[in-house]
């Protein structure tokens, strides 16, 4: 095993993250970049967030997002970045965002459920596109008759919403506690919103994969 | 979800302040046709039939609605308004010859049922409290509220494309794939090298020894060494330092490279120094 | 037109170049991201050459290319980011372990006796993979008609083997022991017949990486 020096490595790790195409994770730096180096955990942390800080006041900035590190445009900046490219963001209808905000709280899921919670179908063209951009997958089948496929979500889809994890989700605590509420209802403390306060999480949403 | 001491005196000035524009409830209307009166506060431009189903996301984000429209609380849900008004919204998406999804008219019936489990007489004061048949929808309104709340967050929140855009940096030059060789063990090669000599029979006699072996290892050095050397002295093939089997060896190599007419040796007179060269370069 | 601090700039430009495509001129920069703000030549310039020294002493350089400005990894990283694309080259075939052992054990030996022993022609790319590898190289030429090329192993050969010179590499004979040793009896004994099937080679004798 080579030695690297702190600045050497600073360089490296910074350059690896740049020419990559996705987020890079640790493991992955290990196993390719650093393979020949003998580098201490303590060492490339401090170096990680060495970068982070020093990006801090720039146009970039490098975050973790699921999948690992990677350097992003200031989100200040995007009304002007955007300018670059002729067609817009893609919009996505309150259809699939209710359907894949569904999908990442209450995950594993099945469609019979969301659609139980929405009160409406869910088209099966919501599901075909939330699989095609790789934001959900299927990780089981439920064992009721029928055997409907459960969703969950990915980590493309925490990585494109700039999310480290499900636990990062907006308003995920008081989900979790209504959603307790809903499947056992208590209607003797159920309107009491001290009861939000709870903030265990269901098992059901760590992703898998 | 909800104390029944609440819930009567509700449900009554529901019904009290609901009495005098009361419309005949169209019970009716799920069976047929019924009564037909716009909403005044919904406007729908006559040329956009679906504007309804676009604007809200089911039956219960409709509910919802109504239910915002009016400040109610959901939790003290009043049964009677609210089902007066769906009703009246549903009615405009027939009268407007809508294809009425079946989860509206679903709803419409689970409101009138409601309704008419509310209007039947209590069988005591103290009745069991999860008897309040608006129990279920309320957990569902709140549920469903709260999903709409999850998307509103989950489209605010920053997210690529739109509000963050990947980096992407080329490498200063072409930066050749590293291409991982297949591992191989020495006995793979031990392995290869008895399985080819079984099957050449002929070559039988040639029976592979250690000291064989690094006789084949000197001839190759030595034919490296002589590569570019027109004349090398013989001796300078020979060091001191390898001890007497080292010269054994080196000695074996060249007595092989001269029979397999690799090298050959040259003296110039008796007793002179005998130079060695490779064979290729007297033809060269 | 409205006024951008310089500060800003910076950091807009830094990010265009970065999110960009291909390199970005200043006419595009202009066109697009700086299309409502009033900059002059000589404070962009300025911009783009405090950049420049900003990412000096980092793993990627601001560089100037035909068509314009464009983010690089800084050349010295080349042979390390080279194992971001690393590929898996397919297994050996037992035609390139014969002929590698062959020339390894009979060096120097030409590819006509290599033949002679397998029986069969060996292909010129088992030779040009095997001198690829660093394992085997040309180390005279024997004086036959058509003076074929003499090959024998190298230093990396026994560098990898980690074998001290060739004499090291075990005899048929040696490793006949081994294996009747290990965990394959000879069959001939028939003291385990149970076990004779078993084709297994003895774990001991692997040397990898």
């Amino acid at each position: 095993m080579k030695k690297i020096n702190f600045e050497q490595l600073k360089q490296l790790v910074e350059a690896t993250i740049f020419v990559s195409d996705g987020p890079v994770s640790r493991q992955r730096l290990r196993e390719t970049v650093l393979a020949e180096f003998k580098v201490a955990d303590k060492t490339l942390s401090k170096a990680l967030n060495e970068l982070t800080l020093d990006y801090r006041p720039r146009g970039i900035q490098l975050v973790e997002v699921a999948s690992g590190y990677r350097f992003q445009s200031l989100d200040s900046l995007s009304p002007f970045l955007s300018r670059l490219w002729q067609e817009s963001a893609p919009r996505y209808s309150r259809a699939m965002l209710e359907t894949l905000a569904l999908i990442a709280y209450r995950q594993p899921i099945t469609r019979g459920e969301i659609e139980q919670v929405r009160g409406v179908a869910v088209s099966s063209n919501i599901i075909k596109t939330l699989t095609e951009r790789d934001w959900i997958k299927t990780v089981g089948h439920k064992e009721v008759p029928g055997r409907p496929a459960l969703y969950a979500t990915t980590r493309a889809f925490l990585d494109y919403f700039s999310l480290p994890s499900l636990d990062a989700l907006p308003s995920a605590t008081d989900f979790a506690d209504v959603m307790r509420e809903g499947s056992n209802p208590d209607p003797s403390t159920g309107s009491q919103p001290s009861d939000a306060a709870t903030s265990e999480q269901p098992k059901s949403m760590t992703v898998n994969d | 979800m909800n104390t029944p001491s609440s819930v009567t005196p509700q449900e009554a000035a529901d019904e009290a302040t609901d009495a005098p524009v009361q419309q005949p409830l169209p019970l009716a209307f799920i069976n047929g046709e019924a009564l037909i009166e716009k909403p005044q506060d919904l406007f729908i431009p006559p040329d956009a039939l679906e504007v309804i189903l676009e604007t809200f996301e089911g039956p219960l984000d409709l509910l919802l609605y109504l239910i915002r429209k009016q400040k109610f609380d959901i939790t003290t849900l009043p049964v009677a308004t609210v089902t007066r008004q769906y009703m009246e919204y549903v009615e405009v998406m027939t009268a407007l010859k809508l294809e009425l999804a079946a989860e509206y008219l679903l709803m419409a019936a689970i409101l009138a049922e409601i309704k008419s489990r509310l209007l039947l007489p209590k069988r005591s004061a103290d009745d069991d409290e999860e008897d309040d048949p608006r129990a279920e929808l309320i957990r569902r309104l709140k549920e469903y509220e709260l999903v709409k709340q999850a998307a509103e967050d989950l489209d605010a929140q920053p997210r690529m494309e739109r509000d963050i855009f990947a980096v992407q940096v080329d490498t200063s030059d072409q930066v050749a794939p590293l291409r991982i060789e297949p591992d191989v063990s020495l006995q793979d090669i031990v392995l290869a090298f008895t399985s080819a000599m079984k099957r050449a029979e002929a070559f039988e006699h040639h029976v592979i020894e250690r000291e064989a072996l690094s006789t084949r290892e000197r001839m190759s050095l030595i034919l490296t060494t002589l590569e570019h050397a027109h004349y090398t002295p013989l001796e300078s093939l020979f060091t001191v330092d390898e001890g007497r089997s080292g010269v054994v060896v080196s000695f074996l190599a060249i007595l092989e490279l001269v029979k397999e007419n690799l090298i050959c040796c040259v003296q110039a007179g008796p007793f002179a120094r005998i130079h060695v060269k490779l064979q290729s370069n007297e033809e060269d």
